[in-house]
């Protein structure tokens, strides 16, 4: 009976705790926090934060056959793998990110783009973001954190500003950073209101931030359907890599608009991405064990995450302003820095912006062309990545 | 469009050693910028037809629903129809600008004037029948109890 | 940086598009033309569409490892699949078909099939659109196009007006025309209204067309149990290849008439047949690669399914005659068309068509009966040449 | 059954080298029509045996109905009790026709009436609470608020 | 054309048909009476009953590849499973019960156990159903029915009146027991206001029963968050075998008390549930082969599970008794026997005996919190044989 | 704990031979007691601290809530906003006792009051805006066309 005791005792877990759990813990608590009472990303951040905080436990059962940062996890005895072995699959084997974007597809209303597609152009310099940080993330050797160039690919992407890419990214080219990046990119996501407001100030005069603009044209339920059917067969040829992203954001758009599809429609907007974003972010979660986490590295990606932010931010701006000077029906720059995606977080930031300088102005429908524009543009910045790093 | 990449890209150096940062970020910016300006175009020319075509089926649009409106109902006031067809246009994104819808729904706003009369009325909104097979066959289903 | 960009350019898609490709993305126009327009069976082709558009585009992380029509994709270099090597999965091991019928089997209601059981051979005469196919299918070879047993098998199906049983045999028989079976099998279903109204005509004397039929007998809840268990467990024990589709079938059913399973009856009706018609679409889409679709073999598929549908109406109507020769109720023969399945439009169109003869006359109800029993005869003829050729 | 076929089967010829399609059809489509014969006989007399229960539970339930409604509320006037019964047998459907369950609806009925008395109601739907474990227990937590 | 019948013939399953599935019709029919008429638990009832009738018909294409019971069935020839195979995997690879744990917790308010922290006491001893019916089954050996110490445990549990865990713990240490364990679980769940009336009666003083309960303080939000963390945590290091079940409860119970995650929160209590069950239901009855059901040691099982209830019952009661020897605000033992779990019904039993022997007496509140705490201490109790036995 | 487990474990006697029946009963029911017992005093923990907290916090929010009322509008009857700060705390589970929650809910009340006026009314539900993306994003869709 005394062997029973003892089996028992070494199987809790009490003896399998270090410091670097305890921190993990406090991590885990203030991610809590933050998507509780401040609201940050809740949808994504709770999930995250519950599959930190079991990576950072005793467990059993759970990541039996995994293999991530250098570690393997046996299989269980009967040769079956614990129960984030199989709900992972869904991120190593890239099926949740485009299971995702068809939710978001569907959820997304292409029309103000297609108004006025000059804003795809805003939505291409904001991904400058991604770029300037890519070259700054090789620069950190230079201070002692050392990237290969795929990870500076995975950790530059979150100046794109979106998690499921961002996601789809990070497990092709740095699967060991995953959550590191996810857990960056829902923070400053969540974080535009605070990040963008100051830059966007001190970029623009108070005259080009009052600039009202033409309300947009109506678009037809044809011209959304073509739009999506072309634009969907240009990317892909153009960025194969982009592929499952791109097909599944616009199929779930055309469903979205040809509306003879209603209810699957409405399954890709609810059940479909509801399910996937739980099982999506404790996944991304699991991967946060202290034992990987507490590195420079990682720090390295919260600072370099928001000079990314900052960075699209900025570069958003600055390409509305260059149109200004060859176009003739102007674009207030505050639009500018929603191309930075975050949608519709940075959209409604631009709003803000915009009648803080003239109550009168409704900056809001204008600044959805250039955010779901960044949402294709970091697609194909990722599709740019895998193809070259691949 | 490659080419002119290439160009640019001579800035940034030899490559012969695998990727360098530099060139990376370079050709990478620009190609996106390219692409995402191509998407535009493509965006913008498909937009410029079809504002053409709406403003052409617009008119066709109002010309049909008001003769098909008096045709069906000499009754009904073309006032009714013709108000109804506006709205259509006015709802916007729910109705596409094909003329045979606008004419439907003049004929079904004649319909309904001819049924209810001159008491005030308004189509308030015109559901097509879904046709997938399982909306469509509970919906099926429950009509037919009543049509029993 | 040279290298670079010819990396690029060689990744870019441009290249691999050949003539084949531009044919299907013409057919794929069409195919969204007729779901959104003519709402030909949007549920299914809209995404069969886009799951064709993307077969023939150049893609990356769609196809890998997948193999159809003799040509094997290799898997990606990290030893994981394309996207729709995952997804098609629900095909391949034939998953998606038997939860489509756990979901149309919650939506149907056999009351009228069990009020009027005579209306079952109604059901069984149209299957003789299926063998009439069958035989010509393998006379095809005549003309100069020639389909084995199997294929002629898979083929003629489509004569069963249904289409998870379809993609089910099909995947069994002769997975290579799985593409070309579903979309030739859910475009005639949607052209019911137009294939059926002549041959009905042609067949039936006006005064047959207004025969008034007895009113039917309320069935009550536990009647409509035990058929279906009782049918359940008797067509499984006849024809055990067709377990799978008639076992989900019925276990819908029962959850739909018991009244006691209201939540999992409605999961059924909704989230389940919602996400997977979304999926099993897109995959029965990617096998149209035009390579191998575009064949004298796929329009042979076309012609031989419009035959199909023309016999079984016929030969359902037929029936309803026969019986009427020996019964004292007499049958419209109009509700014998409805025994093509397609439910529930081949049931409207004798609705209609009974009303045009006597605007009094309702049909509806009765012609439900051969419209469901034709379910069950289509899934046991799969059944049956599944046993034979499996 | 299968000796029926085979009879018909000779005429499809010899089948020694695998299937022949002429044999397939005959064969196939008469094991289809013969399966789905038996199914129409077994579920007609499936039907026999109910049209008779139902019949015989009917004239049951009417009369359970009435003495239970009495015997719960004298005041109420039988004749509500009755109608609410008949109104079950219309619905159709949702009910069965078993006994205790008509008995149920013409107590609640009936009490309902002892309640609301004699101004004019109607029970329109009587929902059984859904025995789930989940839908149950969320029920329950919620009922459980106003009980405390 | 005679191979042709005769292959046909004998791919019919009427020569398959032996008595022990003759029996096991009979057990479904029951079943399904009791779920449908009887309201037992139909919600995995009737997917059980279905289940178990595909199990007990000669079938094809549903059990290829499975191994149960020491049965192996070949795969089919093309190498793939049967239906079942792959749904089965849902249990095999243990994901189901920690799913619908998931659901269970996103429908549970923990409020009246935190409010009364002592009824985790209650909840603690009706463990003790398990723990003497762990006893009893190794003596069965005396009546001539053999379990060995992992089948003991297996079917200890039932004495926990949890589904789920059930089911998880069975399949990890006696799969072939699975069936009649989850048919005797959900069974006696069922029967719980027929099994403890008596018991509560016998084992209370008519004072006793009529003791009125302090009425419980409201729970904060916050509480109810730093609850769910923190007991997942403990439970977690101190009986780390049950961390599927645990945290994917309280990761469920976290997303319903923050407010800021509804959707999730809904899609876990509604469509994950309802999707799960249907198909958690169908693969446990799918192990109900009649030539491994029929046994002596299936009915030990049944007799063994109504033992378990009776004694979870009476330790819950007896420990409320105890504590009111040493505490001053008194306890209604009544509420100790919703200490065996089987929420909600155990808590609605306590609630009904309390109000007849004092109807102005609202103990349902009382009663829930041991309810939930029992949820918690059964996980604890299948953790626990793991480790001993896994 | 386990050093206490360790001394009952000795009547279950010699365990040298894999674990007995008694010995895993008297050690596993033991275990479990402990540990819920162990769980039951965390919980008491808790909620002892929580008790103490929310007693505090309601004393703060109640003169927060008036004052904030105050300052906001001073034509609004300070009686509307703390009857909406009740409510607040009535309606129990759905709130948390935070400070600047109930603030903000005076700040509402008042806000409504100087909108409507004297005219009864009644803050019945108040719902933070969801944060999510999706929800979000449709919801600003929409609302963006009312904007427009
Ligand atoms: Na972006
Ligand atoms: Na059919
Ligand atoms: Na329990």
């Amino acid at each position: 009976m005394f062997d029973l005791l003892h089996h028992l005792y070494e199987n809790t877990g009490i003896s399998h705790i270090d410091w670097r759990m305890l921190v993990m813990w406090l991590v885990v608590a203030g991610l809590l926090y933050l998507a509780v009472y401040r609201k940050f990303e809740p949808l994504l951040l709770i999930p995250i934060a519950f599959g930190a905080l079991l990576a950072n436990l005793p467990t059993e059962g759970i990541v039996e056959g995994m293999e991530f940062a250098g570690q393997h996890h046996p299989m269980k005895e009967d040769g079956t793998g614990g129960l984030f072995y199989y709900i992972f699959q869904g991120i190593h084997l890239e099926l949740f990110p485009p299971i995702i974007f068809l939710g978001v597809g569907a959820l997304t209303d292409f029309g103000p783009l297609i108004a006025n597609p000059k804003t795809f152009l805003l939505g291409a310099a904001a991904q400058f973001g991604v770029f300037g940080v890519f070259i700054a993330a090789a620069f950190m050797k230079y201070i002692g954190i050392e990237y290969s160039l795929q990870e500076c690919g995975a950790i530059s992407i979150i100046g794109g500003a979106d998690g499921p890419t961002s996601i789809f990214l990070a497990n092709k080219l740095a699967p060991h950073l995953i959550g590191a990046i996810a857990v960056s990119a829902y923070s400053y996501m969540a974080l535009v209101p605070v990040i963008q407001p100051p830059i966007m100030r001190a970029l623009t005069s108070v005259k080009e931030r009052g600039i009202r603009m033409r309300s947009l044209r109506r678009v037809s339920k044809l011209e959304k359907l073509v739009f999506a059917v072309l634009i969907m067969m240009l990317c892909i040829i153009l960025v194969p890599a982009a592929s499952p992203l791109l097909f599944m954001l616009f199929l779930g758009n055309f469903m979205r608009e040809c509306g003879v599809v209603d209810r699957l429609s409405k399954s890709a907007q609810n059940e479909i991405i509801n399910i996937v974003t739980i099982f999506l972010g404790a996944s991304v979660g699991i991967t946060m064990d202290g034992t990987y986490f507490l590195t420079p590295q990682t720090l390295g990606i919260l600072a370099l995450g928001v000079l990314a932010f900052a960075l699209a931010t900025a570069s958003g701006i600055w390409m509305a302003k260059l149109l200004n000077l060859v176009s003739k029906n102007k674009i207030n720059p505050l639009i500018g820095s929603a191309g930075v995606s975050a949608v519709p977080m940075a959209a409604r930031v631009s709003q803000v912006e915009g009648q803080k300088a003239d109550p009168g102005n409704f900056l809001l429908m204008h600044a959805m062309g250039p955010n779901v524009a960044g949402v294709i543009g970091t697609a194909l910045v990722a599709g740019f990545f895998m193809t070259v790093f691949g | 469009m490659i080419h002119s990449i290439s160009v640019l890209a001579q800035l940034a150096g030899d490559a012969s050693a695998g990727p360098k940062p530099g060139g990376v970020v370079i050709v990478g910016f620009l190609f996106v910028v390219i692409v995402l300006a191509l998407l535009a175009s493509v965006t913008s020319a498909i937009g410029a037809w079809f504002t053409k075509q709406a403003a052409k089926n617009a008119a066709q649009a109002a010309a049909a629903a008001k003769s098909t409106a008096e045709a069906f109902s000499q009754s009904a006031s073309a006032g009714s129809a013709s108000s109804a067809a506006t709205e259509d246009s006015a709802t916007g994104d729910k109705t596409d600008t094909e003329t045979d819808d606008s004419a439907l729904m003049a004929v079904i706003a004649a319909a309904v004037h001819t049924v209810i009369g001159d008491r005030p009325h308004r189509v308030v909104s015109i559901r097509s029948s879904g046709p997938g097979w399982a909306q469509e066959g509970r919906r099926q289903i429950f009509s037919s109890h009543r049509v029993r």
